[in-house]
Order: structure tokens, then sequence, then C-alpha cells
């Protein structure tokens, strides 16, 4: 059997994360080719229904990653983005879903070594988790309710 | 066939049940678990609760499951492949201690789904699915079978059904070759039948209206539509435990080239049911929507389809979260008790 | 009670109102909600503790709307729900009359909506023993054990939205499962759609909830839905330090506090 | 059907060693929808470029994905190509396959696996673009200057004489700010009011500006290049045009125990006056709260002695709408006192002063013209001490701060003093010198190894007075802490610069963010510190964080620069991508419930209420609309909207959805 | 298996596109599989489910004649994620169909009748096919006349089609669009539809009318009708209920007890007289 490899996606936003990780790739830095970047304007932009979509996609993990605080383009999108995180990530704890899952991070535009970092960490810790199979068996198309 | 009587006495009933398990049917009863009483699948006898009045959701599902693969498809630019749903996987299934409202049920649901041109879906289900029925020994204050032309004791829809008599024996009246075909399983647990009465086994549950009555007084403008339904919150509650409500969506799940179309239910109590790409809506407000669900059951159903779409189950009216009591309002509309 | 119904049939009467959204006897041994539009049958209001509904629900609704003003016997959820949905400007508060009693004994005189505030205030929620053990019950599930948990629950749901249709603050009129470009929410109702409609659910009402418990008690098929709601609010005051009474007529995830806490951001 | 185009570009070896371009085109091609799919060397290229071109126009192309470097390298130039074609430059997305894959991969079927994935992303999110066309917002060519300090003034002259309008509103009842009290300026020491007062003078005279003094902001509504601006014009109690500023009245004036604010309180003003001598506009204000007639309703000696009957009792407030295309914000900046340093006796011993005092004692147009001298005695002190970062950089204090321009003025008090009593000694308390600047560190070195002054490196703990001397207790730092004690004549504190007062409300009147100080904030750091969050307003000089008169006045320059650029176009273009609220048929409308819930997550304040109306006018439905001048496109709004109301072009949410499921390959 | 899945679509590939007006095409399908086109039968009047996998179905009519053979054709405005799906086909790709399904208008009973077809905006594709059907048909019937209206200029579909009508001697062709609507070059009429109806001199005797056109212009056509003589009985319409299923089981196109996907799409005004206001 082929050696599991985890698909991750990061939702990351154009003025920091995205910037840092262009500058790991003008640094030469080699990292982990598990994670797919999706570019959003801003953390802000970050709907929560994307992360738990992308989980129902397949992902067996997730990078959201923005401005560090305070550094944000557009003053408070992190800001806010913060606070809708820490309650859906309380939520989805409660509901058992694995939070291990999901990275939150800041890097900044000057960070290209710490993305590279987190990639690399993610990718190990979700490669130690598995591929996330209680939340994949569930949004596959073939699962019948035969009585509801 | 002819039907035919037996007796299942009391300590048989556990090897009964087990032995229709063990020949790889699916036994779906009633099953009692934090105060909810629900169908659930069997494996022992021991889960099953015979004691009770009302399940929340009815047997509807194992023949109109709330979701149903149409089929599945896969496309690309030039080419769509349809992958038909192999109907022959569908299982055997047992429906054990319906009671008789809920067995009645299917011959309104096969009413809807033969007019005109057949669902298959439905009709595998439908003849791979057994209901061995179980007459009512109480009922509660939401039940209205008998006003609905059927009562506790009715073999209608049942391919076998059982009535508890003296010493908790069960009368067993084999109806259909359905029926039959399970009887013959387990052939030697059976008895001759005693001569009973069984109406004196069965509740007594007194007829609160009359369905012609009703039908007569039903009218699409001048009943206290609204009065009735302010209440209503426009959820789907009724439809969705309801055993004869039918409607349903088709929906797409997937991607455009992969995925499956399924069909999945409906209620005539959401806004978004009829509601135009236009932004028209038919039925906009919810008094018009009440009406349409009392208008279809009482009267548009018997008019096209020659079946009334209800069984006088009551669990509408147990599982509405505002207490809209469907027997209250058809007493109102056909004009007060008989 | 009197007093109320004398204040309800004054108001009928005078023409001052087109319907008074009460509680009356269900048939069950419950209370249910009632629209009396003619006062001689005022006598039909009952207030009592099996009144558990939340009638601000009703205060949105377009069919309500449509009889004309309304004068609404509330419970303290039904004003919380009255508070928020004036706060979310779904109507003005003028343009409702509320009708019931203090603890005292008297009869409300609202004459403004931080009087309302004020009054809740005064009655700050209590949670029922209850749902504190299942809530803090769960949370000490492992988290495997919380996935098999909830999803025994959400097996049940059969997406009637009853949940939607009795929770005062769910008023959207094209509720977010409803829509289809994308496609946000699954509409299948299969362990996957339930999951992403709860937790859509729990999310949009999270720092709006009034804690009625009123999705709980709709729920045909008993999923401890207000245990979501309760967990959130718990969350957010936790770390946010959020008061209830700032929770009435604030929105906590619109706004932010650039020291806000959390141990989790890399 | 989408036609979309795809262009892989190898850059040389930099992608295409490592990603398999062939394959990666090959494999592109079969995607649903794409009709054109090639890799070239540099797609940047010339040739490259045409390559792009010609296929749109033969291939008819719809959409066009760019597979290439980072967007923040070449997106705009694949976006212009494509707009020479014909093709809207938003229908075109680049795909980063350089920085996010080749450049950090090694060569292997990963990496062109990933290149696959990403290309095939930005492929279905092309598919929903849409196309996108700037945002035209019409420019009111007037700024309105807030504050007539040197800032204020500076950026209100140079937008006067770039040719547009200029308004400029300043709050005391004379333009001229704290630079207008000082006595002389470091490095060079030339007369303050000498290189400020003609400017003053300019800017009265300018045919552009209009000076509203004594006057505030009311209300701010509206966006870069259509603020609407009220302005609070407070009653002087005069009629300015008939007043033609010839003083008798104030030299009448019997109320004459009033504390002169321009002089730090060091001398008395009447209640009707002008702040100085050289005050612009140089016409009087009664201060009400201290003339005898408001206070007890009778005296007017001042109208009876105006030759030109210009006093005007009964005078209101005036609030006067004006219209402004942009705004800055030169609100200047004030300095701690008193009740702030109860341990150096400030306020309880009359020969502690601050800073500002010290100007005015050393101003030839100061309360003592020019002459040191004792407050207490009015004897020529011999011996001063001079107390640097007094409040400042000390968190006990609630200022973590340097206020930057202490150590600079210190010293150039110490060398005034200097001059001004040559057999005087100046002590001076620092913590450190910072003397960055112009010829700054010179001017300090010269008052230690030229004027003589007494730099001690350590900070002073207490001061007491005995025998009419105050007795400064401290440390040297650098002498192993070995205290201090100096029997000083007079102490000068060189305290804490803080925001002005009432900044905090302009701000939000503005909504203009501003850090924990009180500080306007600017948008960015480093790359734009002259604007603020708020597109159309600018900051110049102390409000911004405490500057001295040169950066003040570059400053200035640059938010000028700014305000003359933003008005050297009669619209201004912005960038489409920015949130939009839909529109739905009857009977909703729009699926906005109008809960604005958004508006407070909005960091531009640019959701706004819309009512539906029918034929009839009747409002059918109050729903939120985005201002498209002051949006951003942050999309803040978008995630929190409950019913998906809102949506930011660009990054709809159906593009997004279509990039997941394509990035996870579930195609 | 005992018969064909009823829900399952035959796949038609399509042969042309045509952009008719803003957000408006139309498809010409073929089925791929032989078996299906040769038994596929339908007339004037009836519908289909058109469905794009992944997104779901649609309905609308059938717009071309049943007269003509080997193809259909659908006209259809984007609208909704079908629709939109739709429209982003093109030529050469894969849709699915089901039908046909409904009644149809009973053009035999015609015969030797005088037709008279009001048509508005994107209500013109139920009627075009009943057109075609008749003109293909031309000799069994007397006075053909089309009167069609559109918001715009640029709103008018099949104009090629509404050319060639209008160079037929055998067709009296009235195009008129809303005011404002017109072009410097519009030679039509200018007004809304029964406005202009009310302008013409209408024969009802021996005459037919089909009305299909959004709510608010049929509302004010039929009296125009009515008061011009026409037999309540002669008035025919289609309606346009949310649909489903297409064969009487999703239940949510009830008008009353009248099923829309089975008792119509197409009554006539004596008909809809009797049935509640619920469509």
């Amino acid at each position: 059997m082929d050696e599991f490899e985890p698909k991750i996606v990061a939702f990351v936003c154009n003025w920091c994360t995205y910037a840092g990780a262009d500058l790991t790739g003008t640094s030469r830095i080699k990292y982990a080719p598990n994670v797919r970047i999706i570019r959003f304007p801003c953390t802000g932009r970050i709907d929560f229904m994307f992360i738990l979509k992308a989980f129902a996609r397949g992902a067996d993990g997730i990078i959201v990653s923005g401005c560090h605080p305070n550094d944000c383009h557009y003053t408070s999108g992190n800001f806010h983005a913060r606070r809708r995180w820490i309650v859906f990530r309380s939520l989805l704890d409660f509901l058992g879903i694995d939070v291990r899952r999901i990275t939150f991070s800041w890097v900044s535009a000057a960070e290209g070594a710490k993305w590279a970092d987190l990639v690399n960490q993610t990718t190990a810790e979700i490669r130690k988790l598995g591929p996330y199979t209680s939340y994949h068996k569930i949004s596959k198309p073939e699962e019948e309710v035969i009585y509801g | 066939m002819t039907p035919q009587n037996k007796l299942l006495k009391k300590e048989c009933l556990p090897t009964f049940v087990e032995t229709l398990v063990k020949g790889g049917k699916l036994l779906y009863a009633p099953t009692k678990e934090n105060e909810r009483i629900e169908f659930k699948l069997i494996e022992n006898f021991s889960e099953i609760y015979l004691d009770y009045i009302q399940t929340t959701k009815s047997i509807k599902s194992i023949v109109f499951p709330p979701i149903e693969k149409l089929f599945e498809y896969v496309a690309d630019k030039e080419h769509v492949e349809i992958k038909d749903v192999n109907l022959n996987t569908i299982p055997e299934t047992i429906v054990f201690g319906a009671h008789p409202c809920d067995a009645a049920s299917f011959k309104v649901l096969n009413a809807v789904f033969t007019w005109d041109c057949n669902d298959e879906f439905f009709l595998t289900r439908k003849d791979k699915t057994t209901v061995i029925g179980l007459s009512c020994k109480n009922h509660d204050d939401y039940c209205f079978c008998t006003s609905v032309d059927l009562n506790p004791g009715s073999t209608e829809g049942s391919d076998i059904l059982l009535t508890r008599i003296e010493n908790d024996n069960y009368l067993a009246e084999i109806m259909t070759e359905k029926g039959e075909a399970v009887y013959k399983l387990v052939k030697n647990l059976f008895e001759p039948a005693p001569q009973v009465d069984k109406n004196a086994f069965v509740t007594q549950l007194p007829k609160l209206f009359d369905l012609n009555d009703l039908r007569g007084k039903l009218s699409f403008e001048g009943l206290s539509w609204m009065q009735q339904s302010l209440r209503c919150l426009s959820c789907g509650t009724c439809a969705y435990v309801c055993p004869t409500c039918s409607c349903f969506d088709i929906q797409d799940i997937g991607n455009q080239t992969k995925g499956k179309r399924v069909r999945i239910w409906d209620t005539c109590a959401l806004p978004q049911f009829t509601l135009h790409t236009s932004g028209h809506n038919p039925r906009h407000f919810q008094n018009e929507r009440w009406r349409q669900r009392i208008m279809h059951k009482f009267s548009y159903e018997p008019e096209r389809l020659h079946v009334y779409g209800c069984v006088g189950c009551g669990r509408c009216s147990r599982a509405c979260p505002v207490n809209i009591n469907i027997l209250e309002n058809l007493i109102e509309i056909s004009g007060g008790n008989k | 009670m009197d007093r109320v119904k004398q204040k309800a049939r004054d108001l009928l009467d005078s023409n001052k109102v087109q319907v008074v959204i009460g509680y009356e006897e269900g048939t069950d041994g419950t209370a249910r909600p009632v629209f009396i539009m003619d006062s001689k049958n005022i006598d039909k209001l009952i207030f009592n503790d099996r009144c558990y509904h939340n009638l601000a629900v009703y205060l949105t609704k377009v069919e309500v709307e449509k009889i004309g003003r309304v004068a609404v016997e509330a419970s303290l959820n039904t004003l919380k729900g009255i508070v928020k949905l004036a706060s979310e400007g779904q109507f003005v508060f003028e343009d409702i009359d509320i009708l019931g009693v203090n603890r005292n004994g008297e009869l409300y005189e609202f004459a403004s909506l931080d009087e309302v505030i004020d009054y809740i205030d005064q009655h700050p929620v209590e949670y029922s023993p209850e749902e504190i053990s299942l809530l803090r019950k769960i949370e000490s599930m492992t988290r495997e054990e919380r996935w098999e948990y909830w999803q025994e629950e959400f097996s049940r749901c059969i997406r009637c939205y009853a949940c939607r249709a009795a929770c005062p603050n769910c008023y959207c009129d094209a509720c977010i499962v409803d829509i289809n470009q994308p496609q946000w929410i699954s509409p299948t109702p299969d362990a996957l759609g339930n999951l992403e409609w709860h937790i859509i659910r729990a999310m949009h009402l999270a720092g709006r909830c009034v804690n009625c418990g009123a999705c709980a008690k709709a729920c045909p098929v008993d999923i401890p839905l207000n245990i979501l709601n309760l967990k959130l609010a718990e969350e957010i005051s936790k770390n946010f330090g959020i008061s209830e009474e700032f929770l009435l007529t604030n929105y906590p995830l619109a706004i932010y506090d650039p020291n806000d806490k959390e141990n989790f951001i890399k | 059907m989408a036609r979309i185009g795809v262009f892989i570009c190898h850059c040389g070896e930099n992608i295409g060693e490592t990603v398999d371009c062939t394959k990666l085109a090959e494999v592109t091609s079969r995607f649903p929808g794409v009709v054109k799919s090639v890799d070239y060397k540099y797609m940047c290229s010339e040739p490259g470029q045409t390559l792009i071109k010609e296929a749109i126009k033969e291939n008819r192309l719809t959409g066009v994905v760019v597979a290439a470097c980072s967007p923040r390298m070449h997106e705009s130039t694949f976006r212009k190509t494509c707009s020479e074609a014909g093709l809207n430059p938003f229908l075109c997305e680049i795909a980063n396959l350089r920085e996010h894959c080749s450049w950090v991969h090694e060569k292997s079927e990963e990496a062109t696996n990933k290149a696959i994935d990403i290309v095939r992303a930005l492929v279905e999110k092309v598919k929903l673009n849409e196309p996108l066309y700037p945002i035209k917002v019409p420019v009111t060519k007037t700024a309105l200057v807030i504050g007539g300090g040197v800032a204020g003034i500076q950026a209100a002259l140079d937008i006067a004489n770039g040719g547009h309008k200029v308004i400029l509103v300043e709050k005391n009842p004379s333009i001229g700010g704290h630079m207008s009290q000082l006595s002389e300026t470091f490095p060079t020491l030339d007369c303050s009011q000498c290189i400020l007062t003609p400017r003053m003078v300019e800017l009265a005279q300018h045919p552009n500006i209009t000076l509203y003094s004594y006057a505030e902001l009311e209300s701010l509504d509206g966006f870069i290049g259509n603020f609407k601006v009220k302005i609070r014009k407070k009653a002087k109690s005069i009629d300015e045009n008939l007043c033609t500023g010839c003083g008798l009245c104030t030299t009448k004036c019997p109320v004459k125990k009033i504390p002169n604010e321009f002089d730090e309180n060091l001398s008395y003003r009447k209640a009707i006056y002008v702040p100085f001598p050289q005050a612009v506009p140089n016409k009087p204000v009664i201060d009400r709260e201290n003339c005898t007639y408001y206070l007890k309703g009778k005296c007017k000696i001042c109208e009876r002695f105006c030759p030109t009957q210009a006093i005007r009792f009964d005078q209101q407030d005036e609030i006067i709408e004006v219209e402004a295309g942009a705004i800055v914000l030169a609100t200047g900046f004030d300095i701690k006192r008193a009740d702030f340093f109860p341990e150096y006796g400030f306020g309880k011993y009359k020969d502690v002063i601050d800073g500002l005092q010290f100007e005015r004692i050393a101003s030839a147009s100061g309360p003592t013209l020019g002459e040191i001298r004792r407050l207490s005695d009015g004897k020529i002190p011999k011996k001063v001490v001079f107390i640097a970062c007094a409040g400042s950089r000390d968190p006990a204090k609630g200022i973590e701060y340097c206020s930057k321009i202490c150590c600079m003025y210190t010293a150039k008090h110490a060398i005034l003093y200097k001059h001004k009593i040559h057999d005087g000694q100046a002590y001076v308390f620092y913590m450190d010198i910072r003397a960055g600047g112009k010829n700054y560190d010179e001017f300090t070195r010269r008052a230690i190894e030229e004027e003589g002054a007494k730099y001690i490196r350590g900070r002073v703990s207490r001061i007491y007075e005995r025998d009419g001397k105050l007795i400064v207790v401290g440390a040297d730092t650098l002498m192993n802490a070995r205290p201090v004690v100096i029997e000083a004549d007079m102490v000068v504190l060189a305290t804490a610069g803080v925001a002005s007062p009432g900044s905090e409300e302009l701000a939000q009147k503005l909504h203009v963010a501003y850090d924990q100080y009180k500080f306007f904030t600017e948008a960015h750091p480093k790359l734009r510190p002259v604007e603020t969050n708020t597109a159309g307003i600018f900051l110049a000089g102390a409000c911004q964080s405490i500057k001295d008169i040169p950066e003040s006045v570059s400053q200035a320059s640059g938010a000028a620069a700014k305000v003359c650029g933003l008005f050297s176009q009669n619209e201004l273009t912005r960038d489409p991508l920015i949130a939009v609220v839909n529109r739905t048929a009857p009977p909703l409308y729009s699926t906005c419930v109008g809960c604005f819930l958004c508006q407070s997550v909005c960091p531009y304040q640019a959701i706004e209420k819309e009512e539906i109306k029918a034929k009839d006018g009747s409002v059918i439905k109050i729903i939120a609309k985005i201002n498209p001048g002051l949006c951003q496109g942050c999309g803040s709004c978008v995630a929190l909207c409950r019913t998906k109301s809102i949506d930011l072009l660009g990054y709809t949410n159906r593009q997004i959805y279509a990039e997941v499921d394509a990035i996870l390959n579930t195609l | 298996m005992r018969n064909d899945n009823i829900y399952k679509p035959c796949l038609m590939r399509i042969e042309k596109v045509t952009d008719e007006a803003p957000d408006v095409k139309t498809f010409r399908l073929k089925f791929i599989d032989d078996v299906q086109a040769r038994n596929f039968d339908f007339k004037a009047g009836q519908f289909g489910e058109y469905s794009v996998m992944g997104e779901g179905e649609s309905t609308f009519c059938i717009a071309s004649p049943p007269t003509r053979k080997g193809y259909i054709e659908c006209t259809f405005r984007k609208t909704g994620r079908v629709t939109s799906a739709l429209a982003n086909k093109e030529e050469g790709e894969i849709i699915g169909f089901r039908g046909p399904y409904g009644n149809r208008f009973p053009i035999e009973e015609w015969k030797g009748k005088n037709l008279l077809f009001v048509a508005g905006g994107i209500a013109l594709p139920p009627m075009r096919c009943v057109i075609w059907n008749c003109l293909d048909l031309r000799e069994d019937y007397k006075d053909i006349t089309i009167v069609y209206g559109a918001k715009t200029v640029d709103d008018l579909i099949y104009k090629n089609e509404l050319e060639e009508w209008n160079e037929r001697p055998d067709v009296t062709l009235v195009t008129t669009v809303d005011p404002g609507g017109e072009t410097p070059a519009w030679k039509g009429q200018i007004g809304f539809v029964p406005t202009i109806l009310e302008k013409m001199e209408l024969k009802a005797e021996n005459t037919i009318a089909v009305v299909c056109g959004p709510p608010i212009m049929i509302k004010f056509t039929f009296p125009v009708l009515v008061k011009a003589e026409f037999k309540e009985a002669d008035i025919f319409t289609t309606l346009e209920n949310r649909m489903k299923c297409g064969f009487g089981k999703c239940g949510r196109c009830n008008v009353g007890s009248v099923y829309v996907c089975k008792d119509g799409p197409v009554f006539t005004y004596a008909q809809l007289k009797k049935l509640p206001a619920e469509y």
C-alpha cells in the first residue's frame, strides 16, 4: 500500500501569508508538497464553511493563516477572523471534529522560513494522524441512508 | 390467497423474531431508548418495545427513504454516463410491530407512486417489505384512525397482523402471500387459532368526525385557514413524521463530473416548496400552505387518487412544536363531534 | 392575569392592536401560542410555567405583519427575543405592545427598549442543572466519543427545520440552507448534511442566541440543540468577557478586542 | 460555455526544471472548458505575451490562466496583456507555480501534480470570473485641513499652491500652533516666530484658502472625493467683517487677570483678546467664560469703545457645511502638565516648569521679554536643571514611547540659557541622548562641549524646596548610580508629548483608527505613513506621533502631495474588487434581511442603509448597501453575512467553492 | 427490474446554441441514443426536465414544433443554478432531458379556425412550438395573427423568426416593446401588449386565442379578449408552476386538485377560472 500522503488546503490572506509563501519561494526553502494554497484578500474573508467544505471534499488537514495581529492590511480583518475562529474551533471540538487537523497561524510577509516550517510541521502532524476517515466517510456520495 | 388465522404463543414471539432476523432479512421494529420510541433495525428480540402507542417517525422511510439515490453519473467534456441503481440490491425487509395506521399508509404512498407511471424505487422497496402489524392495545388523544375509516385492529396493509389476546398470546392474521411466506419460515411456532373476538382485545377509539362530512365541508375559500395556522412556525415536522406525506425534491450531489441524483423529502409547509425562480410564490403565506396540506390529504388525493392522505396516526399533532392538533382542526372543519 | 387580560381586551377593543399573541391551553396539558383578534376570546389567555414558547418568533412572520399591530404576552425569553430582534432592526420596539406581569405582579410598563433591557438584566439567565450537566458530560468525553455522540444525535435529524422555525433569531428571508449558488449546506438529511446544518445553525446563533431553548423543545427527535448554543454562549463569555446584558444589543462576532486571547494560533 | 486558455511559463528553468511543463500543459488541456493550453519559455516576454494575445483572439477565450510566477510579480502585466487583446483584465488569473511550487519543491512527480492542482483551481475560479470595470468616483477638489499648526499650514499652502481650494479649520482663535510659542528652533536656533509668521500671513492671504479659526469639526459624512463636512464656527462675539483689529477693545477690557494660554499661563490676558501679537487672524474673540457681561449681564465696555461697532454679544455658534474631496488631519500634540509629576513638585514649586513654559520665558515676546527669570521671585537662576524624559519612556506613567523631541529641545534650552545667562550652569538629566537627524548630534554635542551643559545620565527621583532652592535628587548611572544632589534655582521638565485633547472624539467622527495613546494610526507604518485607513484622509505632523518641525513639515508636504495626486483626476479610479449586496426578484428584492451586523465589522464604514421602495415611494425593505467609494474589498462582511447576501467581487463564494473543489481534485 | 427508471434522463447533445437576448439562449438538442430518438414523440405545449449533471433539473417547454423531427429545441433564461449551468454549455456538450410531460394544445380541434397568438417576453417559447406546428400545417388553419411584446427591443427573442413571420404573407405579426424600450431603428409598436391588443380589431368569431406571458400581462390580456367576445373556452394559456418530477408525484405543482404537470400546462381561460388562484 502506498504511504499516506496528506491532502492539505491552506486558506491564506493575500497581504501577509501569501506574500510570506512567496518569500519562501524566493528564498528557495524547500518544504513538503502536500499543501495547496487558496488566496483570500484577508483572513476576515475566510468563511468557516470553506473549512468544512474542504474536509468534505477530502482534505485531511487545513491551514488558515494571515497577518499577525495589528498587521492587517485592512486594520481589523484578522482580529475579526480570530474571534470567529475561537468560537468556531470550540464548536468543532465540541462536536468531536478533529481540530488538530486545522492549523491556525500568523505568517507575515517576512516569515518565509516560518511558512516552510508551518507546512512541514502540519504535514508531519497530519501524516501522524492519518487520513481524516471519519469525516470523509460521512461525505462520500456513495453513503446511503436506508432508514432516517 | 385466503387469509388464515393462527395463534402465536407469547413465549414463541422471541424465537419468531429472531428466526426472521437470522433469515437474512432486515427487521425493523419499535424500540424504546431514552423515552424515544422509534423503529430501528433489530438484531435481538430484547431490543423490541411493543407496548407503545406511537413512534415519532413513521415507517414510510423503509419504502420511501429520506434520501433515495436515483442514479449516479460520471461526465466529462464529451461523455455522460448514467449508472442505474441496481434495485436488486434493495434488501428484503420486515417491519415488525407496526400499528395498523402505519400499515395502511403504504396504500396511500402506493397510490401516489403508481399514478400513471410507476416509481420503481418505491415499488421495489414496497414489494420487498413484509409488514407484520400489531393491533393497538392503547391509544391517546391524538389517535383518530377510526375517523379516517381505519381501526386499531385493521388488517389493511399488514401482511400478517398480530393482535394480543388472552394470556398475552397473539392472534396472527396472515393476510397475504408475503405474510404466508414468513409464516412458512416459522410454521412450527404457530398453533391453530382459537375463536376469539379480536375487537375485544383492541383499544376502543371513538369516531370523532366523518370523512365524507369533512370532505363535503372543505373549501378553498371561506374556512378559517388563517386562524388555524397562525400559530404554525412553517417547519416541516408534520410532513416528515407523516406516514403518507410523499412530496419530494430532486437534487444533485457532487459536481458536474461525478455524483449522483437523489430524491429527498420535501414539504409543502416550507415557502421554498413552491417558490418560482422569478420570486413569485403561489403559496407565499403559511395559511395557504396549511390549506394545501389539509386539502391535499382530504380533498385532492381522494379526488385524484381515490385515497385519503391520512391514516389518523396523530404523529403530526404530537410532533408539532406549537401543538397544532390536526384532529382538533378536522373536527372544527367537519362541524363538531360525531 | 386578569389585569393582563383586561389590558389585552382594552388594546383590542380600542383597536390599538389588531392581534394579541399569547398562550392558551393546548390539547395535551401543554400551553401553546394563541392569536386573539377578537376580545371576546381573551379569556383563553393563560400564563404559567408551561408557557415556554418564545413568542418573539412570530413578530417577524409575514403572516403576522399582515394582520396589523401586535401585542405580545411576553415571558422573559420572549422579552429577550424582542430586544434582540429590535436591536437587529427587524422591527421598531414602539411598534409592538408588551403584555405581562413582572415578578412583583405588576403589569409590564416598558416605555423604551432600555427599560426592557434593564428588566432583563435584573433577571439573569439560569441554565437548568440538566443542561449544564449534559454540557459538562459531553465536554468530558474524548474527541472520538463526542464525535460518536453527536453523530448519533444528528442521525435522527430529518431536516424539518423546526429548530430554525421556533427560533426568534432565525428570521432570515432566505436561510443559507436554501441557497444553492454555491450549495453552502448539503440539503440531504444524511450525516454530512445534518452535521453541516447544525454547525451553521449554531454558528449563526453564536453571540445572538437568547438561550431560550426553543430549538431543542421544537425538535421532534429530541436532539439537544440548545447545548450547542449553550456551549458557544459559554465560550463567548469566557473568551471575550462579554456580559449577557451586552450581548442583548451587541454582536460579539462583529467586534473584537486586539487583546483577544487564544491558545491555538501558531 | 467557458473557453479558457492556460498559459504555462517555464520561467527559463525556474519552473521548467522542477515541474514537467509539457505534461502540465497536456493534462490541463483536458480540463473541462480549457480550449487552449500551451507552455512557453518566458511567458512574460514580448513573444510570450503575443502568444496569449493571439490565443485570446483565435480561440475566443473567455478566461485566461497564466501559470507562472507569483501574481504579486506579474498579475498586472498579464492582465494588461489580456486587456490589450480585448479581454477584460479581471478575466485573467495567475497560477503561482514558481514561488509556491517549483522553487520550494524538488523536481518530482509531486511537484508536477501540485502544479496541476494549482492550475485546476485557477481554471475553475476563472470560469466564474465576471468582467469587472474600475469604479469611478467623482472628486470634489477641495481639501479640508484640520489644525492650523505648522503641519496644517504647510499642508494647506502646498495644496493651495497646487491650485486647489483648501479649507483650514483651527480650534483656537489663531493659527500657529505650538510652533508660534517657541523661542528659537533647533538645531539652527533661528527665531520660531520669524520663520512661521510669514507662512501664517501667506496662508491668510492665499486666494485658495478659506480659514475658519475658533472652529471645530462637527461631523463628517461621505467618502473619499466626496466628503460632506459640518464645521462648528464658535461664536467669537465679534463681527469679523467690521473688526479692523485695532485692539482698542482689548486694552479697555476691565477683566485683566485671565491666565494667558499662549504664554502657558505665565502672563495674563483680557476677556476680549488676541492670543498673541502676530496672530492670524489678528482679530479678538471674547472669552465668554470670563467676560463680565456674560457672567453678570452687564459691562459691554468693549462695545462702547469699538470704533466699528463690531462687537456681537448675541452671536451664536454657526454650523457651516462644506464639501471636500480629501482631508488632512494636522491636529498636533500636547504635553503632559502639572499633576503628572508630584515627585518633582511640578505645580507645587513655581520654579519647576515645563518645556513650553521655558520656551515662553526664553522668548523675546514672552512674559519676561526673553529674560530668564525665576517665576517665584524674578531672580536670575544661576543653576538650572533640565530633566529629559519627564514621563516619556516610563511604563509606570503609562507612556512607554519616546517623545522624540525632548532631547533636542532640552539641548536647545541649555544653550539658550547659557546664551542669556553666561555665568549660569545648566544640568541635564537624561536617559539616552537621541539626536538622530541632520545636524542634531552636533547640536547636542555643542550644548555639552561648547556651552558647558553638564549632562548627567540618570533619573531624578525627587525634587524638594529648601531655603528657596530646589534640591534635585538623582543618580548618575554612569558613575555606578552615584547619588547626585543639585541645588537648583530652576527646574525645567521635558514632559512627555501626548495626543492633543479631543483626538479620540475627532478620530471617531472621522472613523480614523487611533492607537492606545490616541495618536492617529497611519494606513501602513512603512509604506503608507501619511494615509489613514480611511481613504481620502491623510495625516500631517504630531497628531500621528510626536514629531519635530522639519518632520511635521515633511509629512505635511507628503500629505499635500497625496491630496494633489488625488485631485489631479476628475474621477477616482478604484479597484473593483469590492463587496456587493445582492438584489433578487420581488418579493424579497434582496436576501439581505437588514440586520446590519455587518456594519460594525467593516473597517471603512462602507456599509450604508438603502431603502427599497415601491413605485408609490413607500419603503418595502431596508437593506445594506456597500459604498463603492469606501469599500476596500477585505471581505470581512462577506464572511459574516448569514444570508450570504454580500459577496466579494473577485473572490466570490462560488469562486472559492470552485477552487476548493478543484484544488482537492474531486472533479 | 421491471420498468425504466422514470427519473433517468435521456442524454442529448447540444447541436446548436443561439443567443436570443441577454441571458436567453436556445439549444437545439439531439438524442444520443438512436432508439430513444426513434421512440420519442411529443405534442405542442408539452414540457420536459432539462438537467446538467451535478447541478440539477429545470423545467421548460419544448420550443420546437413536433412537425420538425429529429431534434427538439428549448429556450431558457439564465436565472438559477441549473439555467446558469446550462448557459455555460456549448455546442457538442451533453445535457439530460426527461419528457415529454404534460398535456398539449388541442391543435387538431382548431382546424379551420383563425388563430391569435399573444405572447410576452420570455413566454414566447411554448407559443413558438405551437405557432410553427400550425404554420407547418398551414392549410389546416385560417388567419394566423401573432402579437408579441417585450420590455425592450433587446429582450425580443427569436428575432430571425420574427422577421420570417413578418415577411410571410399568411401571417400577421405585431411586435411591440414597452414604452422606453424602443431603439431609434424600432419599427414596431410601442406599448404594453394588452394595450396594443385593445387597439387592434380583434375578430373573436371562429378564433382561438393563445396567450403566454408574465402573470401581469395575462391578467390584463384576458379581459381584452373577453371584451372582444372571445369565448373563455377558446382562450388558451400555459401555467408555469414550480415542478420537480414532471409526473404528478413530487407534489408541488398543485393548483387546487389540478396537477399542472399532468393536467397542464395548457389550460383554457374557462378552466383557469374554476381553479383557485394559486398559480
